[in-house]
């Protein structure tokens, strides 16, 4: 299959185009239109992961072209066991938050060829093997998100549309920098990752240590990690529902990702140097995230913040440095991706009806809207990381790992893991539980809404039953990647 | 001579289609086949260009010369002016008659700068940078009954007066010490050493200085944004991208490049003024009300990078031409889009919900800002990438820090433009019309960043030439 | 036969997915489906039972998850221990349910409550079956959400739900304990199954740490001091609930874990001693607590308490036997209670003891039944709890501590008295108030006679009538057990005797603790107020956790997002300042261009001089 | 002999030059402005410029100042003289002027031109022509394309619609 | 002969003098005349550099002959726009001029 990556990718830059061609007021058609280049992008990945040579840990897929031969630029992408999964996770969810999007209402044309836009530069940020194409894709993301933000998100969505854009922008320009700096370091001078994963760990510990910071800060904003992270309850809370799917569900994994596949292979020397401090800024992420989460009072907030607290966990994960800890991290990416998108739909569900997010407007939904009760508690649970449903796996394999690395670091994230608890089920308290407010008469969740967060359901379930459905395909991946170190 | 003739040919259209113009204004010619007029002189002159490749290298006893790069930059020189060409006969021309004159002022000003690019003599070079100023202060005051424009037009030429005799004096010290303005001579001179340096340097600087007005580097900027102000928009827009590429041209050919003119020293003054440049420029521009001038500042920034490229050795060479080209483009499309959704003094809220009132322009004005903001894919993002490149080749990380700070400062001001455009809705809700010719220079704006950002190959190629 | 034990949760699994999905269609049938179920998982246990060979076995169904290159498999352990669990939880489990279709049978979230219970009982027998840690902690949250979603089943209640809360969170700092022990395990041992428990090769202190990690977990569970707050708060659930989780069945997980992981304990003193000590101060302070207690559940629940205490200080004295018999006989008789409790408040729709009374003649088979159970939990011979205690007692006197057996003593007397003091103040004597108390349906006695039979005759199984079969069915030795007639007489007067103090302060008018009582001192208020832990907790937990969150809130806004939104002020305002150059005078513009030549003219001389 | 002379006429040079840029009155100044370019075209015939000595009084002195005094007429009220004809950076602007005279002064002056005094042939008008048509062609030619687009523009600016 | 050297500064007092008149001098004619000051002291340096040093095509007179005109050229234009602006606004002072700013 050749050209199988590339279709993934601009698959939904031409589901960009052909919405691009409808005329504006045909609303109905627009939107069938993405909901069927989404599908389409869906299915496409689902051939990807059928086709997947799971007991193969390099790259698949490959294709190169000539793009700058001049400048040693080549457009390079290919598919392991660390994309697969979030190329997978990027089209489920964008398919699923494009049928989300009925709940926007204006300037739907303008949206949706923004949203396809936004698609494919997660796509090829997550299959791309040149670091300029990589960065270029990573970039890509920035603009969609910023209109996403500012045009159809909440009252104070222009702060957070320009803090999400600059917060970035200020940690991806110093990417630039490190990734033309490890142009002119490696030898011969390239840009491929797949030559720099063999010519950079050959460098000085100094100047890896160096330019794994200066990686480092860019993917870490994205994240994010404390204390870079103030960006995101803003834009989570201010963008509408299915833009905080994927906010929460995809872009912060390319920060994750971005550890994975350029910090870790580049620069092992210098992870290893640093592993204790990402160790500490995973522990502090998981504690200070859930505490912060706590003390919010906006339902979305409470959300975004929790977010930042699961994102610890992947960060122990790569801290560790040993196979159980990634295969976990990578893992917990996926899980969070899907719970916390399915946090996000839950949180549109009642913004939808209530346009409130004060938890103070909520409470007893339990009575009034069992079937939304049913799932908020399920994903709630999944949060927390309730053994049998999927986020668990991830987290107990990253704490694992993170035990024999840093017993210390584990133990107290094992005992932080408390706060988070505490935090769901509170949550879950404020929200479902107590006497239904007077006056209140929401309609329970439509089954329109119900089969947007079903699929996210049955994943959750499966992963938390049998872990191996996603691990199998990253295993070796993460054993190729183990020996590097 | 013949052969020289030949090589001069452009030009001579453009000569005589300026006065041909001259005699049709006066005998009243309306303003769209004047401008028509020019705009089939430059295409003449355009595609005449290629003869003018059989000529010698050095023609008129050494006075211009014949290669690569002034081949190139001529017609780079071409392209902008048919563009603010075409751009004016879609401007609606308010208070303003004298169309002859003005289409000649242009002509003589594409006439000075294609001659400026492929001098190699400083008497020639004085020459045609004094014209240019003469007819840029004449372009600047096109309006002259009108306060912004005739105060544009002093300005300009008081601070261009000063700056050419800043540069004349450097130029009379550099005679007295090698006896010659050739370049070609100069480089010969220098090669052979015995110069008293600080003269040769204080020389050098003031000459720099001159040229360093025509690509309004900082603290030789101050004029921009107000001429660029007070000047109608397609003059202002032919200014951001005609004059400041000639200033570039010869930095880099008496100072960078070509034939060495005081080769040493000069990264050292480059760093700096590129800092200056880009720093100034971006936070000028960061609270404009007015998009008109944000874009001068922006366009005074832009120099910043370029000016970074050119001292970061050849590879930023070939770097800052990259970007000039590109920066041609992306300018004159920024600038048209403006001057086309908005007014003349383009106040920000003129542009509120422009999303919606013409969702293509916006789009397209968009395209624009954000390519000179350096977004990738589009070529601003490849410009700015191989400015960067070169300057840690050269390892002046400082100079890196600058440019990679600068571009995140520089994406407020543009995105706040676009904001303004897609989140804020306006009260008027008409829809814009566009003339036929402003969309020609928008589609080939558009095409242009398109094209160089997604297949940047065809300026390599061209650079491959120039540096072989 | 022995193969098919992986069956026995799968089908009270599927009866949740079926009551969640099609609950509100299904309406009363959702409660025959989850009979049904549970029926299915009885018999099945038993024919695991009727199949178990000496000694048990276990298989394993699939992988899991591979960490550190070991697999974790999907194993189930089939032994003595694990089927008497087994049947324990079935039987019991299977009764409730058949009670509760009387007892919630008004509830509007009826199907949902038979969802949740038999989603309890699919993790509890999963817990119960499984063959290494991490599966059993898998199934130990699970039982421990069911615990939370039933505990808050009227959720509209606050406290309800602040219980359900409550009840998952304090058990969830003990698992925190028994996660970090498994980690331990994992990284050391490699293994954590439990047949391997024996031989880890981790380092002497490292195990025992281990050790006490995997109690802390069995604590939270359990209810012990100091993790014990939640259950009493739990009692919020439906009654029922409190009779299957809360007594029987889940509470004891933790009393299971420990005799389950018993080789690591008996491997190290120090954790062995460790159970029995937190086994004996929580059996005591909970005892003490109960005897104050006028809520009839609330005094159930600190029995329970006290008894897992009692189980746990058994165990820790090296007692397997005589607590894993106690924690079978414990569960019947307790499940009786709550459901004779239940079927009280069912009929007086109250739940102080001090407004009922005289209800054994309005509630015949309520009343008896629950004597039955409560002089079985009071140790009167020949009642199923006097053989468990004793056997408990027989262990503590030989472990030759006498302070321990001093503790179980004190226990047991208290027992005795404050059971007592339930059955005088409710069902005996003259009604305290106007009450229409009628009989409850027959579908809820029916349980209570059930139970009520175990709770008289399931102790001789263990005792020395029947050769201690129990004993030797569980440790799968050949042992005869004798009649300790000191004991026995020792135990029986002691527990008489602590029922004549009921009946001297209550029937004889002595005042009972609890009300207007004249001789009310420091320490009986002590005890009132359940020794202030609840209060204690809240000022140094609940309170400090709520400081640090808005500490942390508070910092998020000000200091990093100040920093964040400080760098961009900055910037504005040198732009601000940047942008004021531009005067508009061209004077000054002039001014700029002339001090530039100059400046750039210095800086480059000075270069040059430099070199010169 | 020789030398007084130019230091005569160097004196003449500054002192004019001084004055045009210091006296109150613009009109006095343009005066002076006018000496000043007499006694450069002076300086050129010293310095054996004799064509360029006569160009400079023809254009600048016959020209040029001709259009100042217009310009002065046109614009200058003669009763402002009351107003400062210095602006608010008079001090900044001293002390640049000086500096750059006393950095440039001193680089000048260590330069190689403090003792050359050569005696080259003289350039005669004839190599000036020569040079006019042969080498410089293109800027001669040039130049009056220069002088027809300033001359234009003046009109263009100047013309005032009815 | 005097040394090259006095009359390179005799230019360089000129060039200076011209500077000086261009930063503080507030009347738009007066900055002219100080532009013409420097472009003079340019012509003697090219006059006496060609003197000086001699070239065979006298370049440096060509040159002066050239700045003349230029300077002539430039002036016109100069002063039209000086009278230009003072057609709108009355003022021939630099200082007034500042519509355009910031």
């Amino acid at each position: 299959m050749p050209y199988l990556l590339t279709t993934i990718i601009f698959l939904p830059l031409l589901g960009a185009l052909v919405v691009a061609l409808i005329p504006g007021n045909c609303d109905k058609i627009i939107r069938m239109t993405a909901i069927a280049f989404n599908a389409a992008v869906l299915m496409v990945v689902g051939v990807l992961c059928l086709l997947f040579d799971r007991t193969s840990g390099s790259m698949q897929f490959t294709e190169t072209h000539p793009w700058i031969p001049q400048a040693g630029i080549h457009y390079t992408v290919g598919v392991d066991g660390i994309s697969l999964a979030l190329v997978f996770l990027t089209a489920l969810l964008g398919f699923l938050a494009c049928l989300a999007s009925n709940t926007i209402k204006s300037r739907i044309k303008e949206y949706f060829i923004v949203y396809q836009i936004l698609m494919t530069g997660m796509l090829g940020t997550f299959l791309a093997l040149d670091l300029v194409v990589f960065y270029i894709f990573w970039e890509t993301v920035l603009i969609p998100m910023f209109f996403l933000i500012g045009i159809w998100g909440g009252p104070r969505r222009e702060y957070a549309a320009w803090k999400f854009f600059f917060y970035t922008l200020a940690g991806s320009v110093v990417m630039l920098l490190a990734i033309i700096g490890i142009y002119f370091l490696s030898t011969p001078h390239t840009f491929n990752m797949l030559e720099l994963a063999y010519s950079s760990p050959l460098l000085s510990r100094t100047l890896q240590a160096i330019l794994f910071l200066m990686f480092f800060f860019a993917f870490a904003i994205k994240v994010p990690v404390f204390p870079f992270h103030t960006w995101l309850p803003d834009a989570h809370v201010e963008a509408p529902t299915p833009v905080s799917v994927i906010l929460a569900g995809v872009l912060l994994k390319m920060g994750t990702y971005g550890l994975f596949r350029v910090c870790v292979p580049f620069f092992p020397e210098a992870v290893a140097m640093f592993a204790w401090s990402l160790g500490v800024l995973g522990a502090v992420n998981l504690i200070y995230g859930a505490c912060a989460a706590f003390a919010q009072t906006d339902f979305k907030k409470l959300i975004a913040y929790s977010s930042v607290s699961h994102m610890g966990f992947v960060l122990l994960g790569l801290a560790a440095m040993n196979s159980t800890g990634f295969n976990g991290s990578i893992l917990e990416m996926f899980n969070h991706g899907i719970i916390t998108g399915a946090m996000f739909l839950l949180v549109g569900v009642v913004y939808e009806r209530s346009h409130t997010r004060e938890f103070s407007a909520f409470g007893g939904l339990a009575s009034t809207m069992p079937r939304y009760a049913f799932f908020l508690t399920f994903m709630a649970l999944a949060s927390l990381g309730l053994p049998g449903l999927s986020g668990f796996v991830g987290e107990f394999l990253s704490l694992a790992g993170i035990f024999i690395t840093f017993p210390k670091l584990a133990i107290i994230s094992a005992i932080g893991l408390i706060a988070v608890v505490v935090l769901f089920l509170v949550m879950v308290k404020k929200v479902l539980w107590g006497k239904p407010k007077e006056g209140v008469v929401w309609s329970d969740m439509s089954m329109g809404e119900v089969a947007v967060i079903m699929p996210l359901l049955i994943l959750v379930l499966i992963v938390g039953f049998y872990p191996d459905a996603i691990l199998d395909f990253q295993k070796h991946t993460v054993d190729v990647l183990v020996k590097t170190l | 001579m013949m052969n020289s003739l030949q090589f001069i040919k452009p030009e001579l259209v453009l000569t005589a289609a300026g006065l041909m113009l001259l005699v049709c204004g006066v005998f009243g010619l309306r303003r769209k086949p004047l401008g028509l007029i020019a705009l089939m002189a430059i295409v003449i002159g355009f595609f005449s260009l290629p003869m003018t490749l059989d000529s010698s290298s050095m023609v008129f006893s050494g006075m211009l010369t014949n290669d690569v790069f002034s081949f190139v930059m001529r017609a780079l020189v071409l392209v902008a002016t048919g563009l603010a060409v075409l751009m004016s006969i879609g401007y609606s021309w308010s208070d303003h008659d004298d169309a002859g004159e003005y289409y000649f002022f242009l002509l003589v000003a594409a006439i000075s700068m294609m001659l400026t690019v492929s001098a190699t003599n400083l008497l020639m070079i004085y020459l045609a940078i004094e014209t240019l100023s003469i007819v840029s202060y004449v372009l600047a005051c096109s309006f002259k009954k009108d306060l912004y424009s005739t105060e544009a037009g002093l300005k300009y030429f008081l601070f261009g007066a000063l700056s050419t005799g800043i540069m004349l004096y450097g130029i009379s010290l550099v005679y007295g010490l090698l006896g010659t303005l050739s370049l070609p001579a100069i480089g010969l001179k220098l090669a052979a050493g015995g110069i008293h340096e600080p003269t040769l340097v204080l020389a050098g600087l003031l000459v720099f200085a001159g040229f360093a007005f025509k690509a309004s580097l900082v603290p030789f900027h101050m004029w921009v944004a107000d001429v660029y102000e007070g000047a109608p928009w397609p003059v202002a827009a032919f200014f951001s991208i005609g004059p400041k590429a000639i200033g570039f041209a010869l930095l880099a050919r008496v100072f960078f490049g070509f034939p060495a003119f005081l080769t040493s020293g000069w990264e050292g003054i480059a760093v700096f003024l590129a800092i200056a440049t880009m720093t100034i420029g971006n936070f000028s521009a960061f609270h404009q009300e007015s998009v008109k001038r944000l874009l001068a500042f922006s366009s005074v920034a832009q120099a910043g990078y370029i000016l970074a490229g050119l001292a970061a050795g050849v590879l930023g060479l070939k770097a800052a031409f990259f970007y000039i080209v590109i920066y041609t483009f992306m300018n004159m499309g920024a600038f048209a889009c403006a001057s086309f959704l908005s007014s003349e003094r383009a106040p920000l809220e003129s542009f509120k919900g422009m999303g919606r009132r013409a969702p293509g322009w916006a789009l397209v004005f968009s395209i624009f800002l954000l390519s000179l903001a350096g977004l990738p894919p589009l070529a601003g993002f490849l410009a700015k990438f191989f400015v960067l490149v070169a300057v840690i080749d050269v390892k002046q990380y400082f100079l890196a820090t600058a440019v990679v700070v600068n571009s995140v400062v520089a994406f407020f001001y543009y995105l706040k433009v676009i904001k303004v455009m897609y989140f804020e809705d306006s009260p008027d809700s008409q829809p814009i019309r566009i003339p036929v010719s402003g969309m020609i220079v928008l589609a080939i704006c558009l095409s242009a960043v398109l094209l160089f950002g997604f297949w940047p190959q065809l300026i390599m190629n061209i650079l491959a030439l120039i540096f072989a | 036969m022995v193969n098919i034990a992986h069956l026995i949760p799968v089908f009270p699994f599927l009866a949740f997915w079926l009551n969640i999905a099609f609950g509100r269609r299904l309406g009363r049938g959702s409660a025959y489906v989850s009979v049904g179920a549970s029926l299915i998982s009885t018999v099945l246990a038993i024919l695991v039972f009727m199949g178990l060979k000496p000694g048990g076995g276990s298989y394993e169904l699939a992988t899991w998850i591979t960490i550190h290159d070991h697999p974790i498999t999907l194993g189930i352990i089939v032994d003595s221990l694990t089927v008497m669990m087994l049947l324990v939880v079935t039987i019991v489990g299977t009764l409730i349910q058949i009670y509760s279709i009387g007892y919630m049978g008004g509830d509007i979230r009826f199907s949902r409550y038979f969802a949740y219970i038999s989603l309890f009982m699919s993790s509890m027998l999963g817990l119960v079956l499984a063959d290494n840690l991490l599966m059993l902690y898998i199934f130990w949250e699970g039982v421990g959400l069911c615990s939370c979603l039933l505990v808050a089943f009227w959720y509209e209640k606050p406290a309800a739900a602040a219980a359900g809360v409550k009840a998952f969170v304090t058990t969830r700092i003990g698992d925190t304990g028994l996660l970090i022990g498994i980690l331990i395990l994992l990284a050391t041992g490699h293994s954590l199954r439990f047949a391997d428990m024996g031989s880890l090769p981790g380092s002497e202190i490292l195990m025992a740490v281990a050790a006490l990690l995997i109690f802390l977990g069995a604590m939270g569970k359990s209810a012990q001091f100091p993790l014990h707050v939640w259950l009493p708060d739990a009692m919020e659930g439906p009654t029922s609930v409190s009779a299957l989780i809360h007594a029987a069945t889940m509470v004891a997980a933790g009393v299971y874990l420990v005799a389950r992981s018993y080789v690591l304990f008996a491997m190290h003193p120090l954790a062995l001693q460790t159970v029995a000590i937190i086994g004996a101060i929580s059996a005591i302070m909970a005892a003490s607590i109960a005897c104050t207690a006028n809520d009839i559940k609330k005094v159930l629940a600190y029995s329970t308490v006290s008894q897992l205490g009692l189980m746990m200080l058994a165990l820790g004295a090296g007692g397997f036997t005589a607590g894993t018999f106690h924690l079978m006989t414990h569960a019947f008789f307790k499940a009786l209670l709550f459901l004779g409790a239940g079927s009280v408040i069912h009929a007086v729709h109250t739940q102080d003891i001090r407004q009922m009374g005289g209800l054994i003649h309005k509630m015949k088979i309520t009343g008896v039944t629950f004597i039955i159970g409560a002089l079985a939990l009071a140790g009167i011979m020949p009642l199923s709890g006097f053989w468990s205690k004793d056997e408990i007692f027989i262990t503590l006197w030989q472990s030759g501590n006498p302070l321990l057996f001093g503790a179980a003593v004190l226990t047991s007397f208290l027992t005795a008295f404050y059971m007592a003091r339930v059955i005088f103040l409710t069902f005996l004597g003259e009604p305290r108030t106007e009450t229409h108390a009628h009989e409850s349906p027959a579908v809820m006695t029916f349980p209570l006679v059930i139970l009520a039979v175990f709770a008289a005759g399931l102790g001789f199984i263990g005792s020395p009538w029947c050769h201690g079969a129990f004993q030797n069915f569980l440790t799968g030795g050949e042992e005869a057990v004798h009649l300790n007639y000191g004991m026995i007489v020792f135990s029986t007067a002691l527990s008489l005797s602590g029922i004549g103090l009921a009946y001297l302060l209550i029937v004889k008018g002595f005042k009972l603790p609890g009300s207007d009582c004249p001789c009310r001192n420091w320490f009986i208020r002590l005890v009132e107020n359940k020794y202030y832990v609840d209060e204690l907790y809240d000022v140094v937990f609940v309170q400090t956790f709520h400081k640090i969150c808005e500490a942390m809130k508070r910092f998020d806004q000000l200091h990093i997002d100040g920093a964040v939104n400080g760098v961009s002020t900055i910037v504005a305002f040198c732009a601000q300042a940047v942008k004021r150059l531009q005067t508009g005078l061209v004077e000054n513009y002039l001014l700029m261009q002339a001090g530039g030549v100059l400046a750039l003219l210095l800086f480059i001389l000075g270069k040059l001089c430099r070199i010169f | 002999m020789n030398e007084a002379v130019f230091y005569i006429i160097a004196f003449l040079v500054g002192a004019g030059a001084l004055l045009s840029v210091t006296v109150r009155d613009i009109f006095h100044g343009a005066i002076w402005l006018a000496l000043t370019l007499i006694s450069i075209a002076f300086l050129y015939f010293y310095l054996d410029a004799g064509f360029l000595g006569v160009i400079q009084i023809l254009v600048y002195v016959g020209g040029i100042m001709a259009l100042f005094v217009f310009a002065i007429m046109l614009t200058a009220k003669i009763g402002d003289r009351s107003i400062s004809q210095v602006n608010r950076q008079f001090w900044p602007g001293l002390l640049i002027a000086a500096t750059l005279f006393v950095v440039l002064g001193k680089v000048v002056m260590d330069g190689p031109w403090m003792r050359l005094q050569a005696g080259s042939p003289v350039t005669d008008l004839k190599t000036i022509g020569t040079s006019l048509v042969t080498s410089y062609v293109v800027p001669f030619e040039f130049i009056s394309l220069l002088l027809l687009a300033a001359l234009v523009g003046a009109v263009v600016i100047g013309k005032v619609k009815k | 002969m005097i040394p090259l050297g006095h009359i390179v500064a005799l230019s360089l007092f000129l060039f200076c003098v011209g500077v000086y008149g261009v930063l503080t001098q507030r009347n738009a004619i007066r900055f002219l005349i100080s532009v013409e000051l420097i472009l003079n002291a340019a012509n003697i340096n090219l006059i006496a550099f060609n003197k000086y040093l001699g070239s065979p095509d006298g370049l440096g007179q060509v040159f002066a002959l050239f700045v003349i005109g230029v300077a002539a050229a430039a002036s016109v234009v100069g002063l039209i726009l000086v009278i230009a602006v003072y057609r709108l606004r009355k003022s021939v002072n630099t200082d007034d001029f500042n519509t355009l700013k910031w």
